[in-house]
């Protein structure tokens, strides 16, 4: 029982737990020590992380390689930055409560289980471990109607999602009689012409995962949930969970399910094309700036679906690279979007970022350096991410999702550009409050990342290729 | 005699099932949801996982839909005013829902195993103990990982619901230690001889004692008001 | 390293950068800040031309290879490198972006008046991005730079454009961006099947004809849109009137010359088949261009649009050259391009000089200018002629040139880029004799002061390159005769190779 | 039909699924329903995971089971308390009623 290569998870899980008394236990308000000590173990786990030994443990249900590294550190940085941002947010809301550092904190190891998942019912655990919290701090603002509904419209249809993923799951398992991955792979491999069970089973799972990054067809909470959330939390929701899903898809299917990929590929191609275009065409129309972000992101995942339906070696450093340089584009974004805060309310029209450029031209620099990158102009960090999962698709021939992509991502480029417009060409409104020092750190580093990616792109290749080495064997 | 078990106990789950959705009234939604998960409890030692059965009875209709019971009357809903039935789509996803059922019949019927499914089982359930010695062999060993997982989740479920629905109130009455602490003065305790009482409409008090020198032992009298 | 002993192209393309990290420190009040800002940005730019010369001076123009080069490793993983170096075709381009970047910033010394700091910001990010791009010897590298013009430009018009300016900043954006992306899967295709962006060594690929069409497709679309082209080029009226004058100038002068330098560098060399396939149609679509654009342009009310259609035909004039195919055509289109750069920037100068004074750029709105400033209506009477390529001006060797070349392959496309240059003739005169003779419209116009020192010193260099091109054409030609000559050969081998390809079962 | 195997399990599990799914979308009246409707899906699971241990003798498909059943504890939980804090905001809990953000 090599129970010791979990350390980054058992760590920071008994963190969480002493984090839990220590915030429970005086009589004053601790949301302020117990967001900086989450802070520390999320650190500590990260370094933890670092020099985890590689193989795996628990009977195979926990592994730990360069891949699950490479995703826990994304995670653990996104649910850092969250954490960051959300601080000064929730103290001006009124709403600091000690329990969302610790349901933060929770939902990050529910990312790591999911990440090291090597079994179907890890995988569950994983999954159910991140999105409970994530229920309840969709809903954290509870006397507001409308984070209550998009408590409630996340909770129903995540719970449903998880219904399907166990269907799916109960089906693999009455195939192969195991849920070990590494069994569930020989016992594919094996097979002359899968069942036709195991192939639901695959595609129900792949239905419950797509829910979890919102795409589409799954896709019909995500804007919504986007808004109602206070701001912190969905500018969580758009980073880690997300990095965690799209790495659980990416082990289950390059890993147990690699040999049947005729089967699903398909599947994720329509899923990413789907993507692709709905985050482009129906952005445009939105004035509440946190649901433009909710369709920019579901288009951001088509892109690293993308990476995913062309599959191979390349195509799968492209969806770990997507994701890292959405990681850092993402929330530089939603820092500015948590700094929109007028009079000490928070505001969140398009319309009211107008001559940011003006008032603050530092925000609206790193703001339009973010937008741009979304819509892949180079030499912004977003361009290479595009870059990186269109070499690999044109390459294995994918022409019709190449091509989608690019045409998308000019569409796309209308709504960024809607945002540079008003910050820069539309007359000045009020300027926002002072900004919180937190966010401006934030700010400052996603900003440089994206800026000067293109200058020193080599470490974070290696460390992919690195990551993608391991999953494939 | 075993088939017969069966199809009694999967007739009677189905049409708990149907009414649990179906139903107008959520009350009766919920005792359907019960009676399910009896006759599912059923199934399962029919099919040998007695420690499941059991354990389904305890959590589901001991916890879970009691929880659900309480919430839904707690919650004070007029159901007269509620719109009736399943609305007018209903049809369609009959259809709909029916057109996958026979989907994963079709499926489902012409079920085959993985050629190498004896090899590849992990957990072969042993001969000779029984159904809730070999789980519990195994739940705390093989699957202590998991096994600690849950216990997580039901701490964030815990934490989560707390911070959901608990509200400090002001129509509750409740213990507030500093407050009587600080109280000092306003009320005294008196050292009452035994057999004497207190008479308060009459004269006749007790000679104070002299003031203390600190804080008086009041802790040990929190409890009244 | 390269020639220079020194990275010499590096520094030319990072050393505007260095000039807008300083302009972004500065702190102060916003006087300060825009002064600091301009000094620091003319001065900047003045030596980025002072050092570029280095390139005039030190070329080899018996080279027809590429000279001054350097690489590094960028992306071993794609094998995509950093690669710079200049050659015949690229390296006037290089010396029209760092000329023409200090005027504009001299130009707009006065005119721009708000947010003077992130203005010369964003044009000194703008020239590192156009010699970078003209200097990029890898496919990648050269894309970045194509495309990173759209954020300076983008945000120039947008911001210190004119009142519809965000409808022309959009348009301008969408179009070149729309393009573009087709470009880099064209690229990437590339990459693909020769294995490496390196253009040098693309260069000497062969590309298999099927796709040759395809990958030509993709670089049109996106180089069209730059040229522009008819029927894509109606975002460039838009952007040119609504740009503030120095935006203008850059636009005309060096951005429109990126889609015929993508033309020249990649279509016409890697796809050769595909190229000689299509001329005809670029032929059709030039000669449409530069006759309808032409006519457009006759019936303009305003100065800047006018100039702008005139570009759009003079840059037809080009297209034609660079697909003929023989050496006087791209010689020509070469040297079109570069007067057309000086010619075309110094005319926008000449509209700003007056759009500064009166604030319209309405032509019914002036009259009989020449009487007032004189030296002024000197000037725009130069630049028209030269525009109008009047032998002895800098416009007159490249339609010339063209002209012959296209006579070798089409008597009818000769005789529609000629008509073009009678039409021509006459808006520019038409537009000239309406400005500057006849009565003075308004009593206002009399108060007109002629030009300042500033615009005497912005346009001095633009007067004597226009008159050193025009009297000695050759001590511009003598740097691209091998490159030109070069790229003839191979096309003529290519075609001949894919020719008995196509004789042979 | 009289000795009872594998696929009477399945189809009873494919029932419940059914149902669940369709007492999910077609639901108007009542999110608690909804919430049932869930734990219907969840049962027709362990059905399946039950059916499937007995037929490959493993115990896997149980441990598997009681997994789901922890969690689905949790998740009605978790469930409850948001049906709680919505009615709270709105005085109802119709499903036609939860639309105030625009889906």
């Amino acid at each position: 029982m090599n129970w010791t290569l979990a350390l980054p998870e058992i760590t920071l899980a008994l963190c969480g737990l002493a984090i839990l008394v220590g915030g429970v236990l005086p009589k004053r308000d601790t949301s302020f020590a117990v967001s900086i000590a989450t802070l520390g173990a999320l650190l500590l786990a990260a370094a933890l992380v670092l020099v985890q030994k590689e193989g795996t443990a628990f009977g195979g249900q926990y592994i730990a390689d360069s891949f699950s590294s490479f995703m826990k550190v994304l995670c653990l940085l996104g649910a850092a930055m969250g954490l960051v941002l959300s601080m000064d947010f929730f103290q001006k809301q009124g709403l600091s409560r000690f329990e969302f550092p610790v349901l933060l904190l929770f939902a990050t190891v529910g990312m790591m289980v999911m990440i090291s998942a090597n079994d179907l019912m890890s995988l569950y655990m994983g999954l159910e471990l991140l999105s409970l919290p994530l229920y309840v701090i969709a809903a954290i603002d509870r006397d507001n109607s409308r984070a209550a509904e998009a408590g409630l419209k996340y909770f129903v249809l995540g719970a449903l999602a998880s219904g399907l993923l166990l269907y799916g799951a109960s089906l693999v398992y009455g195939f192969a009689g195991t849920t070990n991955f590494d069994r569930l792979a020989d016992a594919l491999s094996a097979q002359q012409g899968v069942s036709a069970g195991v192939v639901v089973g695959i595609v129900f799972i792949i239905a419950a995962l797509s829910f979890k990054i919102s795409a589409v067809p799954f896709h019909m909470w995500t804007p919504d949930v986007y808004e109602g959330a206070p701001t912190p939390v969905t500018a969580f929701f758009a980073s880690a969970p997300k990095i965690a899903a799209v790495a659980l898809l990416v082990r289950v299917l390059a890993g147990p399910f690699g040999e049947t990929v005729a089967q699903w590929q398909q599947v994720i191609v329509l899923a990413s094309l789907g993507s692709m275009v709905l985050g482009a065409l129906a952005a445009i129309g939105q004035r509440n700036i946190k649901r433009l972000m909710a369709y920019s992101s579901i288009g951001h995942i088509g892109f690293a679906l993308m990476g995913l339906a062309v599959g191979g070696e390349s195509g799968l450093r492209g969806v770990l690279l997507y994701m890292a340089i959405y990681l850092f584009m993402n929330m530089g974004a939603f820092a500015v979007l948590i700094s929109m805060r007028r009079d000490g309310q928070a505001v969140e029209g398009v319309d009211d970022l107008a001559g940011l450029g003006r008032t603050d031209p530092a925000m609206a620099l790193a703001m339009a350096v973010f937008m741009f990158s979304m819509a892949g102009v180079p030499p912004l960090a977003g361009f290479f991410s595009k870059l990186y999962v269109l070499l690999p698709a044109i390459e294995k021939g994918f022409w019709v999702l190449a091509l989608v992509g690019v045409l998308s991502s000019v569409v796309s480029a209308y709504y960024y550009l809607r945002i540079i417009k008003v910050m820069y060409f539309d007359p000045a409104l009020p300027g926002f409050d002072a900004r919180p020092v937190g966010l401006s750190v934030v700010l400052a580093g996603t900003g440089l990342f994206t800026t000067f990616f293109f200058l020193f792109p080599a470490p974070l290749l290696a460390a992919a290729r690195h990551a993608v080495a391991s999953i494939l064997g | 005699m075993i088939a017969l078990t069966f199809y009694v106990f999967a007739f009677i789950l189905v049409a708990c099932a149907v009414m649990v959705v179906t139903s107008r009234n959520p009350v009766h939604s919920v005792l359907a949801l019960i009676a399910c998960f009896f006759n599912a409890s059923g199934l399962f030692l029919l099919a040998g996982a007695e420690f499941l059965a059991m354990i389904l009875v305890i959590v589901y209709v001991g916890a879970v839909a009691v929880l659900f019971l309480f919430v839904v009357m707690m919650l004070d809903i007029d159901f007269v005013k509620m719109r009736a039935g399943v609305q007018r789509y209903a049809p369609i996803g009959a259809v709909v829902g029916g057109i996958l059922f026979l989907e994963l019949l079709l499926v489902l019927g012409t079920w085959q195993f993985s050629t190498d499914a004896q090899e590849l089982r992990l957990a072969a359930t042993p001969a000779n103990i029984t159904n809730t010695k070999a789980i519990g062999r195994i739940l705390y060993t093989d699957y202590i990982y998991l096994f600690q997982i849950s216990g997580l989740i039901l701490l964030v479920a815990m934490i989560g619901a707390i911070v959901l629905t608990l509200r400090s109130s002001t129509n509750t009455r409740r213990q507030s230690v500093e407050a009587q602490l600080a109280r000092l003065g306003a009320v005294e305790s008196l050292d009452v001889p035994l057999r004497q009482g207190v008479r308060m409409d009459e004269v006749l008090r007790r000679q104070l004692p002299p003031p203390p020198p600190e804080a008086p032992k009041h802790s040990e009298h929190g409890g009244h008001h | 390293m390269n020639a220079a002993g020194y990275p010499l192209l590096s520094l030319l393309t990072f050393l505007p950068l260095v000039g807008a990290f300083i302009i972004m420190m500065v702190r102060g009040d916003d006087e300060t800040i825009a002064a600091n800002a301009r000094w620091t940005a003319l001065w900047t730019s003045l030596i980025v031309f002072a050092l570029s010369l280095v390139l005039w001076f030190q070329f080899d123009t018996s080279i027809a290879g590429f000279q001054f080069q350097e690489s590094r490793a960028w992306l071993p993983d794609f094998g995509i490198g950093y690669h710079l170096g200049v050659d015949g075709i690229s390296v006037l381009f290089v010396l029209l972006s760092t000329l023409l970047t200090p005027i504009c910033i001299l130009a707009s010394w006065e005119s721009v008046q708000s947010r003077v700091r992130e203005y010369m910001i964003a044009f000194l990010v703008l020239e590192t991005m156009m010699i970078g791009m003209f200097v990029s010897l890898d496919f990648m590298l050269f894309y970045i730079f194509f495309e990173g013009v759209l954020i300076p430009m983008f945000l120039i018009i947008g911001v210190w454009g004119g009142a519809r300016r965000v409808y022309a900043a959009y348009k301008f954006f969408l179009y070149t961006f729309a393009g573009s992306v087709l470009m880099l899967l064209a690229i990437i295709a590339l990459w693909h099947s020769a294995g490496t962006t390196d253009i040098p060594e693309l260069l000497t690929k062969r590309i298999a004809s099927a796709w040759q069409p395809w990958i030509f497709f993709a670089f049109f679309a996106s180089f069209a849109v730059k040229v522009p082209m008819w029927p894509v080029h109606t975002w460039l009226p838009d952007a040119h009137v609504e740009a503030p004058t120095a935006g203008s100038v850059i636009l005309a002068g060096v951005l429109l010359k990126m889609g015929g330098y993508g033309f020249l560098r990649f279509s016409l060399p890697m796809l050769p088949e595909a190229s000689a396939q299509f001329a005809p149609f670029i032929f059709a679509l030039s000669v449409i261009a530069v006759i309808y654009t032409s006519l457009v342009a006759l019936a303009q009310t305003d100065m800047k649009k006018l100039i702008a259609y005139s570009s759009v035909a003079h840059m037809g004039i080009v297209t034609i050259g660079i697909f003929t195919a023989n050496v006087q055509g791209i010689e020509g289109a070469l040297f079109q391009m570069l007067s057309h750069g000086v010619v075309s920037g110094a005319l926008f100068l000449c509209v700003g000089v007056l759009y500064d004074r009166e604030h319209t750029r309405e032509i019914a709105r002036y009259g009989g200018v020449a009487k007032i400033i004189p030296a002024y209506a000197l000037v725009f009477m130069l630049f028209t002629m030269a525009s109008v390529a009047l032998p002895g001006t800098a416009g007159f060797p490249g339609e010339f040139l063209v002209i012959m070349g296209a006579f070798a392959v089409s008597p009818w496309v000769a005789l529609g880029a000629a008509t073009g240059m009678i039409l021509g003739a006459a808006y520019m005169l038409l537009l000239y004799r309406r400005v500057a003779f006849g009565q003075i419209t308004r009593e206002s116009l009399r108060g007109l002061a002629d030009l300042s020192p500033r615009e005497h010193a912005i346009f001095a260099p633009l007067i004597v390159l226009t008159l050193w091109m025009g009297l000695y054409p050759s001590s511009f030609t003598q740097f691209f005769t091998a490159s030109v000559a070069q790229i003839v050969t191979q096309h003529q081998a290519a075609l001949g190779v894919a020719r008995l390809a196509g004789i042979a079962p | 039909m009289l000795t009872i195997g594998l696929a009477h399990y399945l189809t009873l599990g494919a029932i419940l699924f059914v149902l669940g799914i369709f007492g999910i979308f077609m639901n108007r009246k009542n999110v608690i329903v909804i919430l049932m409707s869930i734990e219907l899906i969840l049962l027709a699971v362990n059905i399946n995971l039950v059916g499937f241990s007995a037929a490959l003798d493993d115990l896997a498909g149980q441990v598997f089971a009681l997994f789901i059943l922890t969690v689905a504890a949790a998740e009605a939980a978790i469930g409850l308390a948001m049906v709680v804090i919505y009615f709270r905001n709105r005085g109802t809990i119709e499903v036609e009623d939860i639309s105030a953000l625009k889906g």
